[in-house]
């Protein structure tokens, strides 16, 4: 069965996502993965959207984090105050998912500018729910397409210090080594060390143990590509 | 009271040039009607406030209606960027202040309960400090815990959109409900729009309602949100927030979209 | 996970010697058979928590279980005075910590939300930091203000009463909520007591649902409020309320109801 | 047509209250004073109480601030927090109506102990609500049968600071003068200044322009008796 890289970094982050946990979700891929895992080997998984919906299960994906759907299918919706305060900043999310425009090599995010802040290259969308995310949840996994325009040597801006867990891109997945720093842990198939070093800003340490991710299953797919 | 009143009359009442002014809503009762009213009477030198800035003020901002913007995430949700908005900061024609949500959500609960100030944990290694000098350490006079201040978020008038109001102009809102509660009672001014007024409200599972006392002017808007939503009543057009991306991204698109606006 | 189990295994999970617990309700859906269970069970030096000590702890404190009280207001609503309590504190027997209802309710809310201390305006001229030294000025960081903290209320343990719970063990209640989110929320152990369990939980006016993952146990116990109330299940039975008087005033009249009760 | 002296004071209190206005109710004579004004003069009085309930139109007197029927009836119920840091602590609340145990000659109110705080001859329920209510409200109006043992020089415990617009009690009205000391301004029928200075443990200040109150209407006692 084929498939595309954006469908094995959605499978792989998926699946770090365990039965029963609570996760934070943000919009785009990680609603994606999030979703695909409650649909697969985590339907206990409890899914949180920083519009105020707790326990969403939404049948098709939503656009935004405030698409009717999440509310209609939450187990309770609250106030965006409520959600942040009572939810989110007590620790009671165990996995919180972000995405990032840039991320340096100890997977701190940049999603408020390239260049100066006061003299912006380009001014993206900004902080939103990111930096209390990273810094309240349990666990900080980030999913993001991994490039020389996103994997840099020094960000422009620290948006978020989030010290993830994980880090799951389309070329394979990093995680912490005990000083902090991202080392390539896994390669998804058909991808070598190389383009994975190709693909970042500074000299990437792989792991002596490199593993390769396993592929989508047939069964992962149906369901991911029926979320569409 | 509320009084109940055109649209035109109650934006002209309510949104004032020079203002601080918050037009609300996390996706869901975006009051675009109310924000193009505000294009079409020409307001000028506005502080807009809103959390998620969206197309709604993409269009403000590119008619020149703002002055400044404070806010936590701007982008047009599950499309992409904001370009009148993007292009304002880039000119350096907008002056910005931000936050994240959870700080700018707290700033409206301390505005709404009459604090000065509002306390967060905060995040630990951001750099938005540095560029908003009113994001400020406060130590725990119990534990000794270094925590995060920001300051309430005081407004002078508040524009949201909601399900129904009553004739007394009590207004109810259901569905995803933001920080809407929380922006009227920030507020020195607020205008509600509304899909329908009815005689009575009836009470509806997770409705938020603002009493008619703390509301300034109610105005009949039916489809007050497109292309944003109001549920039972309405869905989500999001060909039309993926069409924005073009229209916003060229100047001259946009001029277009302006003058028909203003037709 | 919430799991669903008999009171009895409940509570002797949930409360524990030496807790500090509140049995929490504003008038309506107070916790009342855990509270029995809780004094059948012969718990000892509890540090009760509550706004509103009303009769049930009336009886937990004629039954001996606790050390201590943290409150702002202990009466019988609409009746006038809890005999147990006031000869406790009269004889110098029961310790107390007292707040206002405001400080209270934000002492819940900082622990909650996971913050040390609650900022409120507080009240001028009060003598009640000169009894309570942990209600303590702080300084606003922009205006100079000087305001009111007091530190979060963190529990060991927490036990509401509610109109429902599914079989996954979300939780639903109606109606006055008080502060029962918040102090399940501040609670490192949860106990629900319930008037149904139900297959699905629909969704209701002004419900609040606690999700099965926030609470420990939950225990069918239908009219476990009682003589307090559950909105759509039950009435006050305002006559015990009444009746109460007269066996709290009389401490053997308390040792026959107690006695009673154990039974 | 005859009537109490409870009957005088809870008509004068609720005469106080004007159309329109938003007024923070205690339970007690607080609470049928509002409501009887609610039900006479001032039908579009909006009573909010500590339970939570806003805009609570109740057809019978409730015996406890949170009983169904004020729930009921309301325009919102909210959370204990909300109604107090939303509603009464902006200064939202244009009246809020307090009973005392004991009241100084400047309206300072006691209700948490006679006696020392240690060692407390007669431990009372305490703060409850009031000394926000006291310090939030635009206005404060006490409502409290007068006596010896009620209007004291000299509190055991100031619960709340009230600086009241108004003491109503059960033989007259009371108002500060320029200084915030309390001077009787109006007694009911067939009450002697003198009356009023044997109930009072300070010596009582006269207003030059005493006035006498108006006795009950028929229709005000009608409605207040109707409400039982």
């Amino acid at each position: 069965m084929t498939y595309t890289a954006d469908e094995m970094m959605t499978v792989a982050a998926a699946r770090t996502l365990a039965d029963g946990a609570v996760c934070f979700v943000g919009i785009g891929i990680p609603s994606t993965a999030a979703n695909l895992a409650r649909r697969t080997h985590a339907p206990g998984l409890v899914l949180i959207y920083e519009s105020g919906c707790i326990g969403s299960k939404p049948s098709t994906l939503p656009l935004s984090i405030g698409d009717g759907e999440l509310a209609s299918t939450a187990d309770a919706v609250v106030s965006v105050p409520e959600i942040f305060n009572y939810w989110l900043q007590p620790g009671r999310v165990d996995v919180g998912f972000l995405g990032a425009a840039q991320l340096d090599r100890r997977g701190n995010i940049n999603t408020t500018v390239i260049g100066p802040y006061s003299a912006p290259k380009v001014r993206l969308p900004g902080a939103g729910g990111a930096p209390e995310i990273a810094s309240c949840c349990r666990s900080v996994i980030v999913v993001v397409r991994q490039s020389l325009k996103t994997f840099v040597d020094g960000l422009d801006f620290v948006t978020s210090a989030a010290a993830p867990r994980m880090v799951i891109t389309d070329l394979g997945v990093l995680e912490p080594d005990d000083t902090g720093e991202l080392v390539l842990t896994s390669l998804h198939p058909g991808v070598s060390a190389d383009d994975a070093r190709a693909a970042t800003g500074w000299p990437l340490a792989v792991s002596p143990s490199l593993s390769v991710t396993s592929p989508p299953s047939a069964a992962e797919l149906a369901v991911l590509r029926s979320l569409r | 009271m509320a009084v109940i009143t055109s649209l035109a009359e109650a934006v002209a009442e309510v949104v004032r040039d020079g203002d601080t002014v918050a037009f609300e809503g996390f996706t869901h009762l975006i009051p675009f009607a109310a924000g193009h009213e505000v294009i079409r009477q020409r307001r000028r030198e506005l502080t807009l406030v809103r959390m998620t800035p969206d197309v709604l003020y993409d269009q403000l901002i590119g008619a020149g209606c703002a002055r400044r913007l404070v806010f936590s995430w701007g982008g047009n949700p599950g499309v992409g960027s904001l370009h009148r908005f993007r292009a304002a900061v880039q000119d350096g024609t907008l002056e910005i202040e931000e936050y994240s949500h959870a700080a700018m959500a707290n700033r409206y609960v301390a505005a709404a309960s009459g604090l000065p100030f509002a306390v967060l944990r905060g995040a630990p290694g951001t750099d938005l400090p540095s560029v908003t000098p009113s994001i400020r350490p406060i130590t725990c006079p119990f534990t000794g815990e270094v925590l995060t201040a920001v300051p309430a978020l005081r407004l002078d008038s508040a524009v949201v959109h909601a399900q129904r109001a009553d004739r007394a102009g009590n207004v109810q809102l259901w569905g995803i409900t933001g920080v809407q509660k929380e922006a009227v009672l920030a507020a020195a001014r607020s205008l509600v729009t509304v899909e329908e007024v009815v005689e009575e409200l009836m009470p509806m599972p997770g409705a938020v309602v603002l009493p008619s006392w703390v509301v300034d002017r109610v105005a009949h808007v039916p489809g007050g949100a497109h292309p944003s939503y109001a549920d039972g009543y309405s869905v989500r057009d999001n060909d039309f927030y993926q069409r924005w991306d073009a229209i916003s991204r060229d100047r001259s698109a946009f001029e277009g979209w302006l003058r028909d606006l203003h037709r």
